[in-house]
């Protein structure tokens, strides 16, 4: 057994401890040493996540380096891990964006200098970075859990210093009431999720419940699989969709699917830009990751009865949500709007139920995380120089500030999948193996895509074209720091969607194994001809 | 005791002497007997030296019965060596000694918070704590302010306290009904007293005390009541015999012959005993005096009531309901399950609008007695064990979180108006930090003590049928989020009130109580399979 | 005559007790009401020890007399207490806290 | 060879990415580098094509794999290039117009600040219009679709500061997304039935399939065509695409990306080929346009508008050609290379007088220009007799054969759309006349600028930019007649395109003279209306026809209207409904059980009687159930 998984969590875990426990910010110097601690070790997470990730082998089990130590006995729950293609891409992701959230978050947490001098609330810069590494620890670890229960514990944790971050750290750009406002969106984060979660908890004790009454008690997910695919564990049909819902209510609502969507705009709203990308791109992955994991893992009969509805439900945010963030006039709630109708794709593409439509969420959510990233963070930057997040008090900026337009608008352009970005690689992906299934989803769902290029560039034209606005006039362009931030999300972008096979590779075989578990298999096409793609024969 | 009846028809010129285990029972004689000797220090020490020996006495006399509490489970008393005392009056068993031990830990937080003397302003020189300087003087009176310029403390809190947890030890190893009820006003009766015993808010406290023993005395009638009921049906107040009754295994007297026909005695005598635990656990409707009372007690003793009655009360709950009426829970079951949605959505509900700290934790308190309940219902083994697990870790996080009440203080004493809690976490991160984490547990928040309480009750109770409880239990959990949530938000996330309460610097006494909250709700929600396995080896009653 | 006549009264009285907890207002005496209803438990308690022949009923209704004397104690010191400070014994007057 | 194919496309992309993030140090050398990038990817171009003459007619087809995109089971998306004639044909057009406009461009925007980013987007845009030409399979070929999209998005709003080129761009990409649809559904619909996306496969697998099936595919193709290449009902972005710097509407808008459409349909001929009534869509489409857009240059008085609407109705032209299947597709690709040559000279005829005029843009501030520029009157005059038709000039090849081929489609349809081109040659004529006449000839009506205040000072433009023009003017003169010698254009397509006769009820012969009279009377017409009197400074009200054809033909006005007022009051509706109602839910369970707690909170009111009452309640209830219980 390697302890190689248990040490990725374990690190970012005991990386929040001490950034924690570090001395008070009250000198620049001690606020630098905490902030350096934490990017050292959500550095050296990266290093660990990268070693699971390339010493998975494509061709083996479907969970790998697994590891398990008993927890609670008394409940057969064993804290186990395990690493498989969607789970360790996914873990690579949040693995990438916390340091960069770090590096992009640098100042946003330091304390308040009162008038005096001093320095009010010194700890802030030490919960900040204690925060986002815990963060980081529980969503490793919902990503890698192969036990339910762990995942289900480590899912609900996540909750709480996401819901500090969230409610304690702002950007400083809200009207008078922005703390108000603040605790709001944080309150509504956490009840949301919370509600979410603890429908769960029923489901997640009705199926220990239900495997105990036939001598199976334990939540470890290949076994429980496993038995329901060899008809060791029958669960009856009416138990089993009640059990999907369960467990579906909680990862839609974290996904978020419409119409459970509305804390996301709040949240990412008054968070720094920071947390919202912590947000969309990490915690709210766990969500789409579990219905790909759990929900059709477990539950393969109800997932092929809901999958149409949900698909409907998808359907709907995807359009919605575009144009939802067209009407917008915050820059972050505009993001926070599309995000809701990415998420309507990846979901779309799971519950299409081909290999295309879910290799393609997969891809998806590592794309979307990164491009929202590098959106959403250059966003930061300019919200926090105008000290403004709304669209109508920029206008011109590219004039003063070419480079941080330049990457806002490589943002804006990945958002809306131009081909050759990665995100485009993973919303054709999704509309091709939609379209297979389910053709009048997939040709609507392209509807997106004409929306999504009307609000990133409403909001580039709006926010970066024209003559300078007052306010806008003396703004500086990208710092150093902030070129860091944002040029490895850019190469990222780049790199992946002109060479996203690594990550397909990984991704395919756990894929594939899904499928079989849902008995699904891709619909051939109507005129097969040859495979040549018409480029080996020369 | 029908051998009372063969030694007085005997008309025997000896009565025998009964047998009674003092070896087994020495948990309860200790305490029993280091409140009398509390009595007696308050009768003949001089002032000065009565706080100083009382906080001795109730610590070792406290420790001395944990002590013996873990021998006799370390003996197999709890599990093998189980069995019945003193000539059946009281039970030894697994669910007895974990409720003991839960009580007496309860107990000894207590004892640390009430000889906390560094919060309150010092008076002349004297160190005082939460009590009334003289709780017969008249508020605001001439004597009162003598007492209180003479810096007097009413250290008979500690005797009373003892007797208090005496009756509590006994209540949940009460074996017979009679047992039950003396152990119920022993422990009631010294509380009532306790309640009225505040330094400030006088007049609140002595409202609570009058409200708390108006009702409880009410309550213990039904109580009262229902035994008679049922020793009318039954012939006997031995929950075995009950059972046995119940069951139609005893054999059949004509007496009995004539009374178990009609069910109505049996079926009230248990709805009115049931009135009577209820109305201790604090499950809706018999729930009003608790958000009073705990807002008028002082808040240790309220954090003592929250923690230990509740644990005492659910151990006699178990015992009557598994002991003696396993034969009629389908009678029993259906009407507890309306109890406990009643407890538990009333409970949330309620909470929502509170502005008072101390408010807002009794309904806590009453929702989470309708989680506990969930656990109760479920009638089997696991149910118990949860139900033993979540008294313990609930004890812990509710003297935790009244022991951080303590603290939040303003010129007027605690200042428990959610209000002026706003913006704690800016001028006390700590306290703040370890009352968000209390409130967590509360909620039940995975990786504290609180989730791990609330999965093994829920488990419980859908693995015993009652799924629908669980719905309505994660439903409710869900409500009672956002009042726990709201105050964090308040610490966290509002800006201070100007002239707001500071966060008063607290002996290790109070440290230590709330330390020990703190790593029970760690412990339990990160590593809890010891103490689930100690719950789960201690459920099993003797019979 | 039939014992059960006295289970009767045991529930007459205990129903006046409880009627009398509702309707006095007066803290005293609606703890004499409570007092009733402890006695009218005896008085069951006893009934159902003639009835089955068992000396149990009568013991506890010793002990419930005891318990019944403490409660008295108790009680009385609290409710004078209160008296003093509010020269009232109506239990309508302590209403500071509520909602 | 073939592995140079790859370095086509990396010349400029490399070009792109070293000016784009080389920053200010490549300011002062830049806009050679962009130049050379071009000029490399040319010369390429040349080699690779000169290599393929070399070979064999059936082997002049070649395809360079380069990897693996992306692979998911049974969908494989490939980077591979596929050189043949039809490909290499687009290459030297956009190598060789996109060299010469690079040049143009070093003098036309030298004193712009941002020149070197300009370069940037503009060898952006070769590379991608470059990948476009030379993918072996739809979905590579949607990569360089969209990038030219992007690249003319960035080029067409590269002056951001102006609001109109910001809202141009916008509207350019969008218009463009909607387009994009059909591609991408399109590939979708190849993938389920065919397995695959590649040219190989689908092409020539098209047969295998269901008609209906393939005129899906078909119309959905149509639809991108008619986004990219600015074809009714998707045609309004371009003429606000010409808020864009002068050589971008050269070289993207005029000569190479626009008619990316007209390739696509080409490309795609065997499945047009299958699908006769999407075929039918396409010349309809096509007709309509070459009409529209001839009507919509006639009423414009901004000199790049006008080119714009003559744009359009060329590549209506070519979309009428490319329609009629395998006797239209060479032909269209002809037009498509002579227009190339006379439409970008024009442009950057145009664009040298914008240069001399201070950037004023309104033909009727402009006049008697020939004496102040009259190297960009020849060679203006040149691109101009070309694009009427004149005999012997590359326009009157090209186009004379569309015409042709549009009889040659046979029975009525053949007549009309014979006769529809007829008139859209008159009208051709009619239009450029009238931008001739306005510009170089008559009276000065020039204007105090609005940026200096100061009367324009015409002049030649620097050598940079009238040596493209010349070379431009050679290719508009002589490129047709070497096409149509032997009809050696036609046989190169042929073995990609096709080609069939077609059944003309008339005789070539006839169909030129039909063409040259209408020419003829389109010129006179215009100069009846405008070379014989004075031209008004201030455009006369005019006919309705006249003002809804200055307004696009109430084009925006019907998008305004059906799409985007709608559209916003969706949106606002939608807002305030998620606020409102989903939102609006969440917020009101949360306040109706803050309700529910503020009223239930009453029956505490602190009496202790009351609690009483609730607890002997309770317990009659406990009671009275527990019997129920019994009983039932």
């Amino acid at each position: 057994m390697s302890y190689l998984l248990t040490a990725t969590c374990a690190v970012p875990a005991a990386g929040a401890v001490l950034t924690a426990a570090l001395p008070a910010g009250s000198s620049e110097a001690r606020r630098r040493a905490s902030k350096g601690v934490a990017l050292a070790v959500s550095a050296a997470t990266l290093a660990l996540t990268g070693a699971v990730a390339a010493s998975l082998d494509t061709g083996g089990a479907r969970y790998q380096l697994t590891e398990s130590h008993t927890w609670i006995r008394s409940f057969g729950i064993d804290f186990s891990l395990g690493a498989d293609g969607i789970g360790a891409v996914l873990a690579l992701l949040t693995a990438v964006l916390v340091p960069i959230v770090m590096l992009a978050s640098w100042h946003d947490a330091d304390p308040v200098r009162n008038p005096d001098g001093t320095f009010e609330n010194v700890r802030r810069t030490q919960g900040f970075f204690a925060l986002v590494l815990a963060v980081e620890a529980m969503v490793l670890v919902s990503f890698l859990a192969t036990d339910i229960f762990v995942f289900y514990v480590f899912f609900e944790a996540m909750l709480i210093p996401m819901y500090f971050l969230i409610g304690g750290f702002g950007d400083r750009a809200g009207g008078p009431d922005s703390a108000a406002q603040r605790s709001y969106a944080a309150v509504k984060f956490l009840l949301y999720n919370l509600l979410g979660g603890l429908v769960m908890l029923a489901a997640v004790i009705g199926l220990y419940v239900l495997a105990q009454d036939q001598g199976l008690a334990t939540f470890d997910l290949p076994t429980l699989t496993g038995a329901i695919a060899d008809g060791k564990l029958v669960i009856d049909p009416t138990a089993e969709k009640l059990l999907f819902l369960g467990f579906f209510f909680a990862f839609a609502v974290k996904a978020p699917l419409w119409p459970l969507h509305t804390w996301l705009p709040n949240a990412m709203g008054e968070s720094t830009a920071g947390t919202a990308v912590l947000i969309t791109a990490v915690v709210d992955k766990v969500g789409t990751f579990a219905m790909l994991r759990f929900c059709l893992g477990l539950f393969p009969d109800a997932s092929r009865t809901f999958g149409p509805y949900i698909l409907v439900l998808s359907l709907i945010g995807i359009v919605y949500g575009a144009l939802l963030a067209v009407g917008q006039k915050d820059i972050k709630r505009l993001v926070a709007y599309a995000s809701i109708s990415h998420f309507g794709f990846i979901i779309m593409g799971i519950f299409a139920f081909t290999s295309q439509g879910q290799s393609g969420a997969t891809l998806y959510m590592v794309n979307h995380g990164i491009s929202t990233a590098a959106w959403m963070l250059v966003a930061g930057f300019l919200i926090s120089r105008r000290g403004s997040r709304l669209i109508a008090d920029f206008g011109g900026v590219q004039k003063v500030a070419p480079v941080l337009a330049g990457t806002f608008l490589i943002g804006g352009l990945a958002t809306l999948s131009l081909p050759g970005l990665a995100p485009f690689v993973s919303e054709f992906l999704v509309l091709v193996g939609t379209f297979a299934k389910y053709p009048v989803a997939g040709i609507i769902a392209t509807f997106g895509i004409v929306l999504a290029a009307l609000y990133a560039l409403l909001l580039y034209q709006r926010t970066m074209t024209g003559p300078v606005k007052a306010g806008v006039e003396g703004m500086a362009d990208l710092r150093l720091r902030e070129v860091l931030v944002v040029a490895p999300l850019v190469a990222l972008t780049l790199f992946l969607g002109v060479y996203p096979k690594p990550l397909t590779d990984l991704v395919n075989p756990a894929v594939n194994a899904t499928l079989s578990q849902i008995h699904q298999t891709d619909p051939a096409p109507a005129h097969p001809v040859a495979a040549t793609t018409g480029g080996e024969h020369e | 005791m029908s051998h009372l009846l063969a030694a007085a028809g005997g008309n025997s010129p000896s009565i025998p002497a009964p047998h009674v285990e003092y070896g087994q029972l020495s948990p309860m004689l200790v305490v029993f007997g280091a409140a009398i000797a509390g009595i007696l220090v308050e009768a003949f020490l001089p002032r000065r030296y009565r706080y100083g020996t009382q906080v001795a006495i109730a610590l070792l006399a406290l420790g001395g019965s944990f002590a013996a509490v873990v021998v006799l489970a370390a003996q197999g008393h709890a599990t093998t060596k189980s069995g019945l005392l003193a000539m059946g009056a009281v039970a030894i068993d697994g669910p007895a000694l974990f409720l003991q031990g839960v009580i007496l830990l309860s107990a000894v937080v207590t004892v640390l918070m009430y000889a906390e003397r560094r919060l309150e302003p010092r008076l002349n020189g004297h160190g005082v704590d939460a009590f009334a300087a003289q709780g017969a003087a008249v508020p605001g009176g001439e004597q009162e302010r003598q007492a209180t310029t003479a810096g007097f403390t009413t250290t008979e809190v500690f005797p009373l306290t003892l007797f208090a947890v005496g009756g509590m030890l006994l209540f949940p190893a009460a074996n017979d009904l009679l047992t039950m009820f003396v152990a119920l006003e022993v422990f009631s009766l010294p509380l009532y007293l306790l309640c009225a015993l505040a330094r400030r808010r006088r007049l609140l406290s002595q409202e609570a005390a009058v409200k708390y023993f108006l009702l409880g005395a009410f309550a213990s009638a039904f109580f009262l009541f229902g035994i008679a009921l049922l020793y009318g049906y039954a012939g006997s107040v031995q929950l075995g015999d009950i059972a046995d009754v119940v069951s139609g295994v005893a054999p059949v007297t004509p007496a009995l012959a004539v009374t178990t026909q009609n069910d109505v005695l049996l079926l009230l005598g248990l709805a009115m005993v049931s009135v009577g635990l209820l109305f201790k656990v604090g499950a809706v409707p018999f729930h009003s005096w608790t958000p009073d009372v705990y807002q008028g007690a002082p808040t240790p003793v309220t954090g003592f009531m929250a923690a230990a009655t509740k644990t005492a009360a659910f151990g006699a709950f178990l015992r009557l309901f598994y002991v003696a009426f396993p034969g009629l829970k389908w009678d029993w079951r259906p009407v507890m399950w309306g109890v406990a949605i009643l407890t538990m959505v009333v409970g949330a509900i309620l909470a929502v609008t509170q502005q008072d700290v101390k408010r807002l934790l009794a309904y806590s308190s009453i929702a989470h007695a309708g989680f506990i309940l969930t656990g109760v219902i479920a009638t089997n083994r696991q149910g118990l064990g949860a139900v033993l697990f979540y008294l313990l870790a609930y004890s812990f996080v509710t003297l935790g979180a009244f022991a951080v009440v303590t603290l939040v203080r303003d010129s007027k004493g605690e200042a428990t108006h959610l209000s002026s809690w706003a913006g704690l976490g800016r001028r006390s991160p700590l306290v703040a930090a370890v009352f968000a984490l209390f409130l967590l547990a509360f909620a039940g928040i995975p990786l504290t003590s609180g989730f791990t309480g609330k999965f093994a009750v829920f488990q419980a109770a859908a693995a015993g049928g009652a799924t629908p409880l669980v719905i309505v239990g994660v439903l409710s959990s869900a409500v009672a989020a956002f009042f726990y949530i709201r105050v964090i938000v308040l610490m966290f996330f509002s800006d201070p009130q100007a002239g707001g309460p500071a966060v008063a610097v607290p002996s290790p006494l109070t440290a230590t109580a709330i330390g020990l909250g703190v790593l029970v709700t760690l412990v339990l929600g990160l590593a809890p399979q010891y103490f689930l396995d100690l719950a789960g080896k201690a459920s099993l009653f003797v019979r | 005559m039939n014992p059960v006549n006295y289970l009767y009264l045991a529930a007459l009285l205990f129903t006046i007790g409880a009627s009398g907890v509702l309707i006095r207002r007066n803290a005293i005496v609606l703890f004499m009401c409570v007092e009733l209803m402890l006695n009218a438990s005896n008085l069951a308690l006893v009934t159902f020890s003639r009835m089955h022949g068992n000396l149990d009923g009568q013991v506890i209704a010793f002990f419930t007399m005891v318990v019944a004397a403490a409660e008295v104690v108790v009680g009385l010191a609290i409710i004078v207490s209160i008296f003093r400070t509010r020269h009232s014994a109506s239990v309508d007057d302590s209403n500071l806290m509520k909602l | 060879m073939n592995s140079l194919i790859p370095l086509l496309v990396a010349a400029p992309l490399a070009g792109a990415a070293l000016l784009l993030l080389g920053g200010r140090y490549l300011d002062r050398l830049g806009h050679w580098l962009g130049t050379l990038a071009a000029a490399l990817s040319f010369v390429l171009g040349v080699l690779l094509f000169s290599d393929m003459l070399g070979r064999p007619t059936g082997q002049r087809a070649v395809h360079q794999h380069l990897f693996s995109w992306i692979p998911v089971n049974g969908f494989r998306a490939d980077v591979s290039f596929q050189l043949d004639q039809l490909s290499v044909t687009f290459v030297l057009l956009i190598t060789g117009v996109g060299t010469l406009i690079h040049l143009y461009s070093v003098g036309y925007m030298a004193h712009d600040e941002r020149r070197r980013r300009f370069f940037g987007y503009l060898n952006l845009f070769l590379a991608a219009m470059l990948l476009l030409v030379l993918a072996d399979n739809y979905l590579l070929l949607y990569v360089g679709w969209e990038g030219v999209g992007l690249a003319s998005y960035l080029l067409i709003g590269f002056w951001q500061h102006k609001p109109s080129a910001a809202t141009a761009a916008k509207k350019a990409f969008i218009v463009n997304r909607v387009g994009d649809m059909g591609l991408s559904i399109a590939i979708m619909l190849m993938f389920t039935e065919f397995g695959s996306f590649a040219f190989g496969p689908v092409l020539g697998g098209a047969r295998q399939a269901s008609e209906g099936k393939l005129t899906a595919i078909a119309l959905l193709l149509l639809l991108a065509a008619c986004g990219k290449s600015a074809q009714v009902p998707l045609q309004s972005w371009l003429g606000d695409a010409m808020e864009g710097p002068t050589p971008v509407s050269a070289l993207i808008h005029a000569a190479t990306m626009v008619t990316a459409g007209v390739y696509l349909i080409t490309r795609s001929g065997a499945i047009f080929n299958l699908a006769p009534d999407a075929q039918t869509a396409v010349v309809v489409v096509g007709t309509v346009t070459l009409l529209f857009g001839a009507i919509v240059g006639c009423a414009k008085d901004d000199i790049k508008k006008a080119l714009a609407g003559s744009t359009m109705s060329q590549i209506g032209y070519m979309v009428l050609a490319a329609g009629l299947g395998p006797i239209g597709y060479a032909f269209a690709i002809m037009h498509l290379v002579t227009h190339g040559f006379f439409k970008a000279g024009l442009f950057l005829g145009a664009g040298s007088v914008m240069h001399g005029m201070d950037d004023e843009v309104n033909m009727r501030h402009y006049g008697g220009l020939r004496k102040y520029m009259p190297i960009t009157f020849v060679t203006f005059g040149l691109g101009y007799l070309a694009i009427i038709g004149f005999p012997g000039l590359s326009g009157f090849f090209s186009k004379d054969k569309i015409i042709e081929a549009a009889f040659a489609k046979g029975g009525t349809e053949g007549w009309i759309l014979g006769l529809c081109a007829l008139v859209g040659a008159a009208v051709t004529a009619f239009y450029m006349t009238r931008v001739m006449l306005l510009t170089f000839f008559g009276e000065k009506r020039w204007q105090p600028s609005a940026r200096t205040g100061e009367e324009p000072h015409p002049h030649e433009s620097p050598a940079t930019m009238t040596l493209p023009m010349i070379l431009l003017a050679f290719g508009s003169v002589f490129a047709g007649g070497l096409f149509a010698l032997n009809s050696s254009f036609l046989h190169w397509l042929e073995p990609v395109t096709g080609h069939s006769e077609g059944d003309s009820p008339l005789q070539p012969l006839t169909v030129t003279l039909l063409t040259t009279v209408c020419m003829l009377a389109g010129v006179g017409l215009a100069y009846l209306m405008y070379g014989r009197s004075p031209v008004p400074v201030t455009a006369p009200v005019g006919s309705p026809l006249t003002r809804a054809a200055r307004r696009d033909l109430l084009q925006d006005d019907f998008n305004h209207a059906v799409l985007v007022r709608p559209g916003a009051g969706l949106t606002a509706s939608l807002v305030y409904l998620d606020s409102k109602a989903v939102d609006g839910l969440v917020n009101g369970l949360a306040a109706t059980i803050g309700g529910i707690s503020g009223r239930l909170r009453r029956i505490q009111t602190g009496f202790a009687r009351s609690y009483a009452l609730s607890m002997f309640g309770g317990a009659l209830l406990l009671a009275a159930t527990t019997l129920l219980m019994r009983s039932v």
